[in-house]
């Protein structure tokens, strides 16, 4: 048992669990009031969307592609529903029409990944520009605003105590992912597809149409939280969500999910993500400045994996030996994988 | 557009030979005569021992007394195995020197310690009998030691030549591209092999890469080259070709190393063997002194069968019918009948066209015209899942890059085509039915591993071809297509597969099998369907397939003694197969080619 | 397409001819839709446009192929520029070529920071340097204390630079930047084609675990190209500052999607091992064309312009992709065949032989 | 640097000015202070050394003139002798809407008694902002307002919005001639609330028939980045054959231009001006691209703001209607309601003025 637990620690979520505690424990010391509901729910509150569209982006980075469009789509969502909503029709049908939208562009997406076989780096990359220049075509300049109470409120209080509907949906769809990834066909071909998508083709597998329903999911979640936000900040600008990508793709990256693919577990995203929320809003509270806090994060990502690597490396020279094969590796070897990365098409 | 290619709607030239259309004298083939070098011995072979003792005078006539590279009491552990133990090994100028030992038996260790990837625990390494260090693939290359694998290190992006010359410093500041093809030329013409220098390697076969790898040895002045399994891809007639290269590699005096499971092969060629087991060495013997049956008890320290003999019956109705199948510009016009309880094997060189045929009917790169007729119904085929839904079946030739997920369990691996049965109806994999599914075939195939939660990474090359086997089975096919199921898996589990084969067609189930191992394909077929460049040559029974005819089809010369036209004439093609025979009787035909 | 072309030439070779193919529609297309779209002040004004990030995407291309990535690249030449540019304004009368030189030793500093982590460190590409450009960003922060450098504190020099001219013809000009620009990719393209260098980056990206057991020294030309991609971020931030003079912090941001889409529209392997740097700078050309272009358009609303650009990006690489596509499909069917046909003449050359 | 006496002395003509187009655009300036003049009412003055933590929340890190408004603030921090340092922080430029919105969420959580917010968040800050109040951290805007006026005690204006768009008609006019001409204005974000106001603003005022010859061509947007913005000001070169001005009410935009348009060597034929900052635009004004332009002083911006917040957060003043207090060295100031957000209950201090540089002045500006 206490080997298990050892060896449980000395793999990456255990490191991760570490840094958290570590974390935790500055800020606890450090804010007074850091535990209290109220900050706790803040903390989340303030990351919700991205932590969201991480639960979707860890499927679409474990099957070995990757999805650039998503703050972008969130921006459009808001932005159609505001744009629906303002042309006169009730708010709920204006989240329908933004979900549809986000559905539908998620498939257009993964039809050109998938089915034409065009690079995801290059799809989403369009999709980055383009689904923007939408946003920015249906806002404009404007600042849309006005929202019915019920919907702001849905984005703002408390729905179940102080957890918001954010909160609450955020909670629902990290079981949901969980145990998706892990234990049903979906994130078993994912995994698969991810480790090799010729073995998938050969094994009978539907490569095109699992990659279709992974990028039409990250359409439809990054939709949803494109929506939320408008609901959090009670107003659409065409710049909503700017950004985001990166700190997206980041915190996947840090929860051990292999950007090669077919690497990474939904505890590993879970604990960067909240590692990443406390560590922001440690920063912040300490009234540490923006750029700084991007930079930490970077460091802690870099660090993340140079240390680990570093410190097997002595651990070899010491020993003398190859490392035990059980330890699993952080995510490395991208300067040399060992690992033939098939091109997607 | 110019001409078309070699399409579908061109005169078939292929002649579609049936057994029953020819009427041979039974020529029922000895096991002997299957394995070149096993019954013929050296009179036939290339092998002159002259040579080898005047090499061996000159080594010590210059003082020279020392092998060129000698292992000693070297050890490695791996965790808690331990994966060489206490292994000594010489190499000496101009021998080839066989290391035979099942998987596991630290072969692979050895190789990497002789080459620098690894450092060895304990234990001492001399060249020329200095005590040296090899710690990097730079110490190995420096000190002339150099090796070639199965897969073939190959750039696929850059050039043959420079392929041969990338690993060189020295060459000067600047690439000189001409003088790098020019030499590249040259090192090949040494080899005696002729190769667009210029091309990139993306498009050179198996074989050609190959050679392209030992071109590169040569280039580096190697003195020790490791041969690790060079021969699993390779067809027969690509086999001799590099075997000829070797030859002329140790009349050069240097030292080869050879890794191989096939012991035809090993015995054709070693001027001596070593054996080890489970990381231990086992013996050192000239071969003369060691037979095929010695060698392989000492490899598995038990008795084993050299080769799978079937037990032949009857077979059943026709289950799948082929008429006319093309592919344009890959196969074309390819008919066969295939029964319940049949194995059909295909023979060829590797590029004939088998595996795309198999492609074909798998649904991987569909066939673009020509019948399928599954249990007298035609049936289209446009992707796996319609041969799956089909029964048909089709295991991979290549296990690692498209038969496996090697990071997911064996469970994993063998529910992975009938995911679909496993799902509860929310989508849920049903993780019990799944393990005790993989754990039946555990038992059944006897794949050795500690539980079917393990990687299949962690495996055996045997291990996980019964993994590949398994996960097809699990679907239940009527027919399944077997892609090299042997290549580089070692003798005992390479028996077991055999065993399963007959046990299958017992069992009613039509198999083809794809194997570039002939005495394989004929020792375990029905009837041979024999390929080439794209085309169906000829199908014989078993009786009547030998290693000659099967060879002489595959690389066309019945198309060239055979009248052609349609009514094909029984007594010239009975003439014809005699006259190849005698010639084949004279000498190993493909030695014969080049002398 | 012949067979005798498909013969000699790879579809490959085939990409940069498809993309120039494309670029000039895109160029027939916009000259139809703005008018003087040729004439030479906008044809100077485009090609000034597109100096910098060619020299990036030069620098990009040398990791791309070694199957790596350098997204760090903007923060280099934000924060390269911005040094240089403070520096100028404090030292007086420094030399044009040594304050070159000093960005690109600035540019070498942080390039071979990013080489240690991924070559040595052994940290993938991606994540070093999305780590990186955050790093380099808040260096620039920290160092700027959130001052501009302004082209009126700068040397004289540096306001003509931009508009300096090589070669003229009929108005066309070649400037200086454009010059330096090609130069550098020329000189790229001749350390992949010439120096043993250049081809390894190629094998390393072709086949890593095969250039390690070649004992190609990897990690050093890991490093290495890490290094060039800082030092020619570092030149890319001089031209930057030259170019714009006003500094900000957030100088150059977003640069390095927009290098690497170029490299990646430009046809090299995003997985390392194949590509050219006449790909990327028909990569370049092409997103540098579409979006000055588009700026110039006067028929549409500055609003629709983003939305216009995603969509045309998708269209270029799919025409591109589906062009190539047919192409190799082609050249696959030649050459099996031929092959098959060689096969054979060997085999038979043996039959007769041996009957003889 | 220190633009303070000269603002005063260039004070006049300006104001002038805008006076007159805000009584023609229908706006009422009665309520304008001018700096140092008497205000009605008792004037609240500090009481220094009071312990107050304090943030200064520009828009983002790494431009001028959030670093003048945060020497101003450093000065009056350092007169009114608090012993806690204010935190000057920002978001990164590219996340500066939701970095806003983080640290303005997270204050009460930090301890800070105010916020001193330069809004780039438009509404979208609002319910952040709402929540701090509850939480008894004040949020006092500068530069840029809460739209809604939502969530913010007050807001330090550094001029009036109408009146810049009225400062921007008549520079325009000035440097076209009454012949007019055609102009295209760039600007900063299509999302930045200050610049969308002050162009909304300049195009009312040109409707004035005075301004009748002038063409306004298109609006484009530079993003505030150097390059973007001289990207567009070279497109708009090449788009707009016949223009002759370009308005940029940005500071990194109007340099940008102005460097685009030099490099073209156009400087005779096409002029920059808008809103800018002295010391990057001398070179521009001196060699005739920019012949005029104009701002406010960022550092007695963030002076005033910081004193307002500090007799906010120590309960000097409440923030009511009508309150006046004295700003240290800039005298006294009312609170007043926002004119330039009728439709909501939003507060005002109007720090004010307007100066407008051109080749008198610009040099003794920029220092």
């Amino acid at each position: 048992m206490a080997r298990e637990i050892l060896r449980r620690l000395r793999s990456w979520e255990g490191l991760l669990l570490v840094v958290l505690l570590v974390i935790l424990a500055y800020n606890i010391t450090r804010v007074p009031n850091f535990l209290t509901i109220g900050n706790q729910v803040n903390l989340f509150q303030l990351g919700i969307e991205k932590a969201i569209v991480v639960l979707i982006m860890t499927f679409v980075i474990i099957s070995g592609e990757i999805d650039l469009s998503v703050a972008s789509m969130m921006g459009l969502s808001a932005a159609v529903a505001a744009a629906v909503f303002e042309a006169g029709a009730p708010m709920p049908v204006a989240i329908l029409v933004a979900l549809g939208v986000g559905a539908g562009f998620g498939l257009l997406n993964g039809y050109f990944v998938a089915v034409v076989g065009l690079s995801s780096l290059a799809v989403t990359l369009a999709g980055y520009v383009g689904f923007r220049g939408l946003a920015r075509l249906l806002v404009q300049d404007r600042s849309v605003g006005g929202f019915p109470e019920w919907f702001t409120n849905l984005g703002q209080r408390g729905l179940v105590g102080p957890l918001t509907l954010s909160i609450l949906i955020f909670a629902v769809l990290a079981v949901i992912a969980s145990v998706v990834l892990h234990r049903s066909g979906l994130g078993r071909l994912t995994y698969v597809i991810g480790n090799s998508a010729q073995v998938a083709r050969y094994s009978g597998v539907s490569v095109a149409r699992t990659k279709m329903i992974i990028f039409t999911m990250s359409g439809l979640i990054s939709a949803l939280a494109g929506v939320l936000m408008a609901a959090r900040l009670g107003a659409v600008r065409a710049s909503t969500a700017e950004g985001f990508e990166l700190d997206i793709i980041t915190v996947v990256l840090l929860g051990g999910v292999s950007i090669f693919g077919g690497v990474g577990s939904m505890i590993g995203v879970l604990l960067s993500t909240y590692l990443v929320l406390n560590l922001r809003n440690g920063l912040i509270i300490a009234g540490i400045t923006g750029n700084t806090q991007t930079g930490i994060i970077g460091l802690l990502l870099i660090l993340s994996v140079l240390v680990p690597n570093l410190a097997g490396r002595v651990q070899d020279r010491l020993r003398r030996r190859q490392v035990d094969p059980s330890m699993r590796a952080p995510p490395s070897g991208a300067a040399e994988p060992t690992r033939s990365q098939a091109a997607p098409g | 557009m110019g001409e078309r290619g070699i399409g579908c709607v061109l005169v078939p030239t292929v002649l579609s030979w049936r057994p029953s259309e020819i009427n041979t004298t039974d020529r029922v083939p000895t096991a002997g005569s299957w394995l070149p070098g096993f019954g013929t011995g050296d009179a036939n072979g290339m092998i002159q021992p002259a040579t080898e003792r005047r090499l061996d005078d000159e080594v010590v006539a210059t003082g020279e007394e020392f092998p060129v590279l000698k292992m000693e009491h070297v050890s490695k552990q791996f965790g808690a195995t331990l994966a060489l133990d206490d292994v000594s090994l010489a190499l000496r100028r101009g021998e080839i020197h066989a290391l035979l030992g099942e998987n596991g038996a630290g072969k692979s260790t050895l190789i990497k310690i002789m080459t620098g990837i690894q450092t060895q625990d304990s234990g001492e390494i001399r060249i020329d009998g200095k005590p040296v260090r090899v710690t990097s693939s730079q110490d190995a290359q420096r000190l002339g030691v150099a090796a070639i694998y199965q897969e073939p290190m190959i750039f696929p992006d850059l050039s043959v030549a420079e392929n041969i010359f990338i690993g060189h410093r020295n060459r000067g500041k600047l690439v000189d591209r001409r003088g790098m093809e020019r030499e590249a030329a040259e090192v090949l013409a040494r080899l005696d092999v002729t190769l667009d220098v210029g091309e990139p390697a993306r498009g050179l076969t198996l074989a050609e890469q190959q050679t392209v790898e030992i071109a590169k040895a040569i280039s580096l002045d190697v003195r020790v080259l490791i041969m690790d399994e060079p021969t699993a891809s390779l067809s027969a007639h690509e086999v001799q070709q590099l075997f000829r290269i070797v030859h002329t590699l140790r009349q050069q005096g240097v030292a080869i190393l050879f890794i191989s499971h096939r012991m035809e092969e090993v015995f054709e060629i070693a001027d001596r063997v070593t054996i080890l087991r489970d990381g231990r060495w086992i013996s050192t013997t000239p071969r003369a002194e060691l037979t095929p049956g010695s060698a392989i008890r000492q490899m598995v320290g038990r008795e084993v069968q050299e080769l799978f003999r079937r037990s032949r019956r009857e077979p059943g109705a026709v289950l799948l019918a082929v008429r006319g199948l093309c592919r344009e510009g890959v196969f074309q016009d390819v008919s066969f009948d295939l029964r319940a309880g049949e194995v059909l094997g295909f023979a060829g060189l590797v590029g004939a066209g088998r595996t795309d045929m198999a492609l074909a009917l798998f649904g991987i790169s569909p066939a673009d015209a020509g019948e399928i007729e599954l249990e007298g119904s035609r049936v289209t085929i446009t992707n796996p899942r319609d041969a799956m839904a089909l029964g048909i079946a089709y295991s991979t030739e290549d296990r690692r890059q498209l038969g496996l997920v090697m990071p997911l369990s064996i469970a994993a691996n063998i529910s992975l085509p009938s995911l679909p049965r496993f799902l509860s109806p929310s989508g849920m994999v049903r993780r019990a039915e799944e393990r005790d599914a993989a754990e039946a075939f555990r038992e059944r195939l006897s794949i050795r591993a500690p539980s079917v939660e393990t990687p299949t990474s962690s495996l055996s090359g045997g291990n996980q071809q019964k993994v590949v086997i398994s996960k097809w089975l699990e679907t239940n096919p009527k027919v399944l297509i077997l892609d090299e199921p042997t290549r580089g898996i070692d003798v005992g589990a390479k028996v077991e597969v055999h065993q399963l084969i007959d046990d299958l067609a017992a069992r009613g189930m039509a198999i083809i099998l794809i194997s570039s191992d002939l005495p394989e394909v004929l020792a375990m077929s029905d009837r041979v369907l024999v390929m080439r460049e794209g085309r169906q040559m000829a199908i014989f029974d078993h009786h009547e397939a030998t290693q000659e005819r099967v060879l002489s089809a595959a690389m066309g010369q019945f198309g060239d003694i055979l009248p052609e036209g349609d009514g094909i004439d029984r007594i010239a093609a009975a003439e014809a197969i005699t006259a190849i025979d005698r010639l084949v009787a004279g000498g190993r035909l493909v030695d014969g080619e080049r002398q | 397409m012949s067979d005798a072309i498909l013969r000699r030439v790879r579809p490959e070779q085939f990409r940069e001819f498809i993309l120039l193919f494309v670029t000039v529609g895109l160029l027939l297309f916009f000259a139809s839709q703005i008018p003087n779209y040729f004439d030479p002040r906008s044809v100077n004004r485009l090609t000034t446009g597109l100096a910098i990030t060619l020299v990036v995407a030069v620098g990009q291309v040398l990791v791309v192929l070694t199957r790596n990535i350098d997204l760090s690249v903007s923060s280099m030449v934000g924060l390269t520029a911005y040094v240089v540019g403070t520096i100028l304004t404090r030292v007086e009368g420094m030399h044009p070529l040594v304050a070159a030189a000093l960005a690109m030793a600035i540019g070498l500093a942080l390039g071979a920071i990013n080489g240690l982590i991924v070559a040595y460190g052994k940290v993938p590409a991606i994540i070093a340097t999305l780590g990186t450009l955050a790093l380099y960003r808040v260096v620039l922060v920290e160092f700027s204390g959130a001052k501009t450098v302004t082209t009126a504190d700068l040397p004289d020099w540096l306001n003509d630079v931009p508009s300096a001219t090589l070669a003229s013809a009929g108005g066309y000009d070649l400037r200086l930047m454009v010059g330096i620009a090609l130069l550098v990719a020329i000189l790229g393209q001749l350390t992949l084609r010439y120096l043993p260098f250049g081809r390894r980056l190629y094998a390393i990206g072709s086949n890593p675990e095969a250039a390690r057991t070649a004992g190609l020294p990897v990690q050093r030309d890991v490093f290495t190209a890490f290094a060039l991609s800082g030092t020619l971020s570092g030149l890319a931030g001089f031209m930057f500052l030259v170019r714009f003079g006003n500094i900000t912090v957030t100088a150059a941001q977003g640069l390095e999607l927009q290098v690497v889409a170029a490299v990646v529209v430009g046809g090299v392997n995003i997985f390392g091992g194949s590509g050219s740097m006449v790909g990327a700078l028909l990569g370049v050309l092409m997103i540098e064309t579409l979006q000055q272009s588009l700026l110039r358009w006067a028929g549409i609303s500055e609003f629709v312009k983003d939305a216009i650009l995603g969509l045309l990006i998708l269209v270029a690489v799919t025409a591109d992709t589906i062009i190539l596509g047919r192409l190799r499909e082609m050249w696959v069917r030649v050459r099996r065949r031929d092959h098959a046909r060689a096969q054979v003449a060997i085999a038979d050359e043996g039959g007769v032989a041996h009957g003889a | 640097m220190n633009v303070n006496v000269k603002t005063r002395r260039f004070l006049t003509g300006v104001m002038c000015a805008g006076l007159l187009a805000a009584n023609i655009g229908g706006v009422t300036l009665a309520q304008t202070p001018v700096a140092g003049s008497p205000v009605a009412g008792e004037a609240v003055t500090a009481e220094p050394g009071q312990d107050v933590k304090m943030m200064l929340l520009p828009k983002f890190l790494g431009i001028l003139p959030f670093d003048q408004a945060n020497q101003g603030a450093q000065e009056a921090a350092e007169e009114l002798g608090n012993p806690t340092p204010f935190d000057f922080v920002g978001p990164t430029a590219e996340n500066s809407v939701a970095g806003q919105i983080e640290f303005v969420t997270n204050a009460p959580a930090g301890g800070y008694d105010v916020v001193m917010l330069s809004n780039n968040s438009g509404d979208q800050i609002v319910p952040s902002a709402v929540a701090a109040q509850e939480a008894g951290t004040r949020v006092v805007t500068w530069d840029s307002p809460i739209p809604t006026g939502e969530g913010e005690s007050l807001f330090v204006a550094q001029v009036d919005f109408d009146e810049t768009g009225q400062v921007m008609a008549d520079m325009a006019l000035s440097i076209l001639g009454e012949d007019g001409g055609q102009f295209a204005i760039l600007s900063a974000s299509p999302d930045a609330a200050n610049q969308n106001a002050w162009i909304a603003a300049m195009e009312s005022a040109l409707e004035d028939p005075k301004y009748d010859n002038l063409e306004l061509l298109e609006i484009v947007y530079g993003d505030d980045q150097s390059e973007r913005s001289y990207e567009q000001a070279q497109a708009l070169i090449s788009k707009h054959p016949d223009m002759e001005l370009i308005m940029a009410p940005t500071s990194v935009g109007i340099v940008s231009a102005a460097k685009a348009v030099q490099d073209e060597g156009l400087c005779d034929e096409i002029k920059v001006s808008g809103l800018g900052v002295p010391a990057e635009m001398l070179e521009y004004t001196q060699n005739g691209c920019a012949p005029e332009f104009a701002l406010w002083s960022f550092v007695d911006l963030g002076y005033l703001t910081y004193y307002v917040s500090y007799l906010l957060a120590t309960g000097a003043i409440e923030g009511v209607e009508g309150e006046t207090f004295v700003a240290g060295r800039l005298g006294e100031y009312e609170i007043t309601k926002d004119p330039t957000r009728p439709d909501v209950d939003a507060l005002r201090v109007l720090m004010g003025p307007f100066t407008v540089y051109n080749i008198d002045n610009v040099e003794e500006a920029a220092g």
